[in-house]
């Protein structure tokens, strides 16, 4: 550790201080326990910290994943915070990073910085129905309030888990679907935009789903997580169904170098996705012009 | 307008075929009853591939040619209209090996189209330069490919493991030369600084020391070293000589390198604006480049001819250096051009020294490039690059952009040269076994160091018997 | 307040004693017409009357390439890079780019504060100066007046006879404790400064402008120039973004993690590993870019981000000037407010006469 | 795991990529740590079946050539263009400027269609090109790099800003400001700004930005004191290959 009190000294004498000075870039080395490869693009990790450390994280937060020589990345947690002493990634291969990251396997080390940002205010989901929108990869962030609130059942209502992906080739999770679709508690509904001939359930785009859905209005808290397009559409299907924009709750992407709010390159308008992201309550974005 | 043969630097095309019409003299009688046919395919890099092909029937050479086949790259259209900024920085695209070389003429041709003033300092730095790259194209050529032809190799890379010493020497040798480039010209390879009428940059007084310490440190040592190797192998050089006509500069003071007269051993010096009188380009009918010749049906340009018309004023450790590798004064054999270029890098290292004493003993100034036109027509501009002289031509209209341009670059003007060495060294060594033969042609062309791409180990021997 | 007088030949000596207490950087000549900060080694190179730097003294505290960390890749072990707090004294600053610095300051010190800005930022003192405004210049009207002494520690201010050099902090006094004996002076400010470059809004009316003007065809107009060299971010003194990359040795067995400057109006800044890119025009980043030194920050802080110092308009070689388009959105702005408030007092009289 | 093959090949060129790949000299020695070199034409007589990293050096100015460049990539499971003539089309590719319709029907016939802009195209034209390094000549760190990313199986880093940004970093005086012009504003950065650096303009070797607004940069030359003409011939120098031409 580095002696701060010289630092803190010099702190007084600047203009602005609120707390100590931190070394923000440094990761902490974890190990990967599990690895299950779930399609050609997408593969899920189990990430132990040193001493089975409890990564103390809340359903919509991300880690920086660093690999020495390639660099670091955003990745969201896929694990409920109900799981302790290791945490779960599930990671598309679409980058430097992540194209690296899929040759590891069980017993490599990679660094870890985080938890960052919000995660979904588990609060305002309390004792309200719950209403899953996942696009794609967007599951992965929400499986991880879907488990928090399965492993916390009597604490919500209804669970209503809509998924979306283009093909059923990239419906994540397989063993978990199964569960969530058989579960008696959880309304679950998945589609696919292409059709497919062995495929025998719904076609099309995730709002497609919406119709047969009966919403609790007042007592629904909606969480939204997808592609940049895929926002716009279920926003105006959620309006359609007159869900007021205070219930829901949508995580954006964005490119991030530091995810601490130093290096700039996630700023939505004045908000730094990394600190006030990436999950954001509606109200608070949607008059942000670059938000969605 | 006149066809610029600047792909010649790349591409290198001549046939021959004559009959031999008489069997009397001590290889005519053993050939007569040979029958041979040689090709050597690829020699070049790209899909134009040289091919050097013998063909002797019953004891009459019929054909004795060498195609490279590339498409010209048109380098002449694409200067007409550039402005004067722009000539030196597209000519020394013509050939990576030479850019230095190809960059400092086109200077000199522009300066003295537009009446351009350079100064001593500036003068000075590109003489350093000329030995950085004249050291750095020489060590290139010795090492990494006539060498492995030397030491029975077929590259360099074999020769890691066992001669890694001498690797490593080479390597060094290249990087100390290279460093001159990279810091007088910012770049060894299309150098960046100097531009008409100076240079955009100077180095600083503590890396021209830097370059000094090398010299004298790294460069005089090795290559000691690397007179002893030669030494060593000098045995394995093809004992061939033909009368020939040398061309090259000549300088009243120095070894000519940067500046001097055209000079010719066999009528003596002129003007470098009599440069198309010296080289009478003429087109071979089966050639897409031009051919050159002075007084004789061919010359030769390149270290060996600077050697023969200007030995006397190399420094003294190069003269040793000459005479411990065999190499005489007035050498008709051009597989020497190798020694040549070696006793070359033992002057540049040693005069690089005294010019660098010069620029530090004089004070460095920062000077703004001259660039200002007193005149507006047409200028030459020679110089000896590693492979022999080269000459620019430019003609600029009154805004200072090019309205033509000519180039003649020393492998071409060696083309003829190479061409009657062959005819009369196949005759000669016609007995040898075909690997041997071939061997010893391709030896023949490596010597003149023509450019990497057309001297090095990549030739794809085939038979064709 | 207290203070010295100095004559110009004197200045050297003023430079060699605050040698002996620190390190010492100050504004030297560049290149043909240029001036860059640099560690003082000959006293007398100095330059004191100087336009501006090419790049702030930012870059002593946000290096443009820093190491943050060096790396096995075999044993995943890492090594800290050392972050030197050694005494520094940073000579001839403008008062713009003081300003900058404390602006970095809060940048760098609030939310997750970072050791490695504020360990550099430690031991520093600094002594300002006077300077001429030239045609880019417009730090006037962001309110730094050439002489704002917030966050200096001395001050020069200079006349035809020299410098009179003001203590403005305890540090400063102790700077030139041994160096001269201090008067007593007032600190009127009897020179006026011009700038010819102004904005023709007041600054603290800025975020309000900025909440109107989001839509405005200015963006595009202001942009159909712009090539996006990011050159307008690279020499801003309040810019800080920043990229990371990681840096493997030929052996492929150790590496580096380094970070450099970077800037929104380059291509990639927005882009994610999927392909988007959410700012993908020029006239998007070009608002971007504004809307950071104007609203965004401006909005927490109740200050413009911006210093005035007129690099960014120097400097690009399309001649776009950070004023001009602040200006073009106010009157732009005021026609359309102008010609939406006619039209209701038109409609409003049409209606009354019907 | 054994060490990746890998190859070098050259088209039409100056030779001086190759060249400056022997300059490498303090880094040759670690390269041929990492790879079993197997086809290397300026250097040895070895040739190979496939390769695991093919290099390519020099523009695609002839029917042989693309017979070539189709047989190497059939071959090579990584295909690398290396510096301006492969990555870009280069100096040569300002022989494309001249007219020459007549001079491309009778060199290629009915497969014209091959060389809609003319002999000098890059590499990517004909084949599949992976990754490009660019420069004339290609910078030696940059070859490091994509070298090094490719032996750990990693993409390299691309880079898709312009030179101005090193300029800035290494707090260059701008040429503009000496009176010159220069085109680091929308070319292609990674030779770490080399040229102004030593006080010479960019020529635009290294290839132009994606999204490079070419009217705006001749607006700007035009403003610094070039004519149209110049202008516009000084933004051809490297970068007469029109990609967009190559689409019909």
């Amino acid at each position: 550790m580095v002696d701060t009190t010289l630092v803190r000294k010099a702190m007084s004498e600047l203009a602005y201080q609120d707390q100590n000075p931190m070394e923000l870039y440094y990761p902490e080395i974890a190990e990967i326990t599990k690895v299950n490869q779930f399609t050609e693009l997408e593969k899920w990790y189990e990430i132990t910290l040193p001493n089975g450390r409890d990564l103390g994280h809340q359903p919509g937060q991300f880690v920086q994943v660093s690999l020495f020589g390639v660099g670091e990345a955003p990745i969201s947690i896929t694990s409920s915070p109900t799981k302790k002493s290791a945490f779960e990634l599930c990671v598309r291969n679409v980058g430097m990073l992540t194209d690296k990251l899929h040759l590891l396997d069980v017993g490599s080390n990679l660094g870890i910085r985080g938890p960052f940002g919000k995660g979904f205010n588990i609060d305002a989901f309390r004792g309200k129905d719950v209403l899953i929108v996942g696009g794609g990869i967007g599951i992965v962030p929400l499986r991880s309030l879907i488990n928090y609130i399965i492993d916390n059942r009597q604490e919500f209502g209804r669970l209503i888990i809509c998924y979306g992906a283009k093909s059923p080739k990239e419906l994540l999770f397989a063993d978990e679907l199964k569960l969530w679709e058989s579960d008696p508690e959880i309304e679950y509904h998945v589609t696919v935009d292409n059709i497919i001939p062995e495929w025998k359930g719904h076609v099309g785009v995730i709002t497609t789903l919406f119709p047969n859905i009966e919403l609790d209005l007042e007592n629904t808290i909606a969480a939204v997580v997808g592609p940049p397009i895929m926002y716009k559409f279920v926003l105006m299907a959620l309006k359609t169904k007159q869900l007021p924009d205070e219930n829901i709750y949508l995580s954006l992407e964005r490119r991030m170098k530091c995810g601490v709010g130093k290096c700039g390159h996630c700023q939505i308008n004045q908000s730094y996705v990394c600190q006030e992201g990436p999950v954001y309550h509606y109200p608070d974005i949607k008059n942000l012009p670059e938000a969605i | 307008m006149k066809q610029v043969n600047v792909f010649l630097c790349l591409t290198v095309t001549f046939q021959m075929k004559w009959l031999i019409n008489h069997g009397k003299n001590s290889w005519g009688i053993h050939s007569m009853s040979k029958n041979l046919d040689i090709m050597v395919k690829h020699l070049t890099r790209v899909e134009g591939h040289g091919n050097i092909v013998v063909n002797m029937k019953d004891g009459v050479l019929e054909k004795a040619q060498l195609d490279i086949v590339e498409a010209p790259r048109y380098f002449e259209a694409m200067l007409k209209g550039r402005s004067f900024h722009e000539a030196a920085i597209i000519t020394s695209r013509i050939c990576g090996i030479c850019s230095l070389g190809h960059q400092m003429t086109s200077l000199k041709a522009t300066e003295d189209a537009l009446g351009l003033e350079i100064s001593t300092q500036t003068e000075l730095l590109r003489k350093l330069l000329i030995h950085g790259a004249t050291i750095q194209s020489n060590i290139l050529h010795i090492y990494f490919l006539v060498a492995p032809d030397l030491l029975g190799a077929p590259s360099v890379f074999p020769l890691i493991p066992t001669h890694k010493d001498v690797i490593l020497r080479a390597l060094r040798m290249k990087r100390m030369a290279n460093d001159i480039g990279d810091i007088v010209s910012g770049r060894a390879v299309h150098p960046i600084t100097p531009v008409p009428g100076g240079f955009t940059q100077i180095p600083s007084v503590g890396e021209l020391k830097e370059i000094r310490r090398q010299l004298v440190e790294d460069g005089i040592p090795d290559m000691m070293e690397t007179v002893k190797t030669l030494a060593s192998v000098a045995h394995m050089i093809p004992n061939f000589t033909r009368e020939t006509e040398y061309i090259s500069l000549k300088h009243p003071d120095e070894y000519a390198l940067y500046d001097g007269d055209i000079f010719s051993s066999d009528t003596g010096p002129a003007p470098d604006s009599d440069y198309l009188k010296m080289t009478n380009e003429f087109v071979v009918t089966h050639s897409t480049s031009k051919h050159c010749k002075h007084s004789r049906s061919s010359y030769m340009v390149g270290a060996l001819a600077r050697w023969n018309n200007n030995y006397k004023q190399l420094c003294e450790n190069a003269l040793k250096a000459a005479d411990s590798l065999g190499l005489k004064p007035n050498c008709n054999n051009p597989y020497m051009n190798t020694i040549a270029q070696a006793v070359e890098v033992q002057h540049c290292i040693e005069n690089a020294i005294s010019i660098i004493d010069t620029l530090l003993d004089r004070g460095l100034k920062d000077e703004k490039p001259n660039q200002e036109p007193t005149r507006y027509g047409k200028g030459v501009g020679s110089n000896e690059v590693p492979r022999g002289i080269l000459y620019h031509e430019y003609e600029y209209d009154r805004k200072g952009n090019i309205i033509a341009a000519n180039c003649i670059i020393p492998t071409g003007q060696n083309l003829g040269n190479i061409d009657d060495d062959m005819k009369k060294l196949v005759p000669e060594i016609v007995d040898r076994p075909k690997e041997e033969i071939t061997l010893h042609l391709e030896m023949l062309v490596r010597a003149y160091d023509p450019c990497i791409s057309c001297s090095v180990h990549f030739l794809d021997v085939t038979f064709v018997e | 307040m207290k203070s010295i007088h100095l004559a110009p030949e004197n200045v050297s000596d003023l430079i060699r004693h605050l040698q002996t207490l620190g390190k010492v950087f100050a504004p030297h000549p560049k290149g043909d017409t240029s001036f860059s900060f640099e560690t003082v080694s000959d006293p007398d190179s100095v330059v004191l009357d100087y336009n501006r730097t090419l790049q702030s003294i930012k870059k002593y505290f946000l290096p443009p390439r820093e190491r943050l960390m060096s790396y096995s890749m075999e044993t995943n072990q890492y090594e800290k890079e050392e972050i030197s707090a050694e005494p520094r004294i940073f000579l001839g600053v403008h008062s713009y780019d003081m300003q900058a610095v404390l602006k970095l300051d809060f940048n760098f010190g609030q939310g997750n504060p970072e050791l490695n800005y504020l360990k550099r930022r430690e031991n520093c003192s600094f002594i300002g100066v006077s300077f001429t405004p030239d045609d880019y210049h417009f730090s006037q009207s962001v309110g730094i007046p050439v002489e704002d002494l917030k966050g200096f520690d001395l001050f020069f201010r200079k006349h035809e006879s020299g410098y009179t050099v003001f203590v403005v902090t305890k540090k400063g006094e102790e700077l030139l404790q041994d160096f001269s004996s201090l008067s007593d002076t007032g600190f009127e400010s009897d020179i006026s400064y011009e700038f010819s470059t102004q904005l023709s809004i007041n600054y603290n009316r800025l975020p309000e402008l900025f909440n109107h003007v989001w839509d405005s065809p200015v963006w595009e107009e202001v942009s159909r120039n712009c090539v996006g060299c990011g050159t307008c971010n690279l020499v801003c003194p309040t810019c800080y973004c920043f990229n990371v990359e990681d840096n493997v040795e030929l052996s492929l067995k150790t590496g580096t993690r380094d970070r450099h400057w970077d800037g929104c109006m380059l291509n990639s800044f927005a882009a994610v590993a999927g392909g988007e890119n959410f700012r993908e025009s020029y006239a998007e980043r070009q608002r971007h870019r504004i809307y950071r030194k104007f609203k965004y920050i401006s909005d927490v802080t109740g200050e413009p981000w911006c210093v005035g110092c007129g690099r960014c308009i120097a400097s690009c070689t399309a001649g776009i000037s950070i004023v001009e388009i602040v200006n073009k959105l106010k009157d732009e702005y005021e026609q359309t407010r102008l010609i939406k408030s006619t039209n209701k007092q038109e409609r409003a009289s049409v209606e009354s006469s019907m | 795991m054994a060490k990746p093959k890998v190859a070098f090949f050259d088209f039409t060129s100056c030779e001086g990529c190759q060249l400056n790949k022997l300059n490498l000299e303090n880094h040759l020695l670690d390269v041929l740590e990492h790879i079993d070199i197997v086809e290397f034409r300026e250097a040895m007589d070895d040739k190979a079946d496939e390769y695991d990293i093919a290099f390519i050096e020099g523009s695609i100015s002839t029917p042989q050539c693309v017979e070539r460049i189709h047989d190497i990539r059939r071959r090579a499971k990584t295909l690398i263009a290396l510096g301006s003539c492969a990555s870009i089309g280069g100096i040569n590719s300002m022989k494309n400027l001249q007219p020459i319709e007549s001079v491309r029907e009778a060199v290629y016939g009915k497969d014209k269609y091959l060389f809609p802009t003319l002999p000098a195209i890059p590499v990517s034209a004909i084949v599949k090109v992976d990754y490009e390094i660019y420069g004339c000549p290609m910078s030696i760190p940059e070859f490091l790099q994509v070298f090094k990313s490719l032996i750990m199986g990693k993409a390299p880093i691309k880079s898709d800003s312009p030179v101005c940004v090193e300029c800035k970093l290494k707090e260059n005086e701008c040429l503009f400001e000496r009176g010159m012009v220069c085109l680091g504003p929308i070319t292609r950065s990674g030779c770490d700004a080399i040229c102004p650096s030593f006080g010479q303009f960019c020529t635009g070797c290294r290839g132009l930005v994606p999204n490079a607004d070419k009217n705006a940069m001749t607006d700007i030359l035009m403003k610094h004191g070039l004519s149209t003409d110049e202008a516009s011939k000084r933004l051809l120098m490297f970068n007469s290959y029109v990609s967009d031409e190559m689409v019909n």
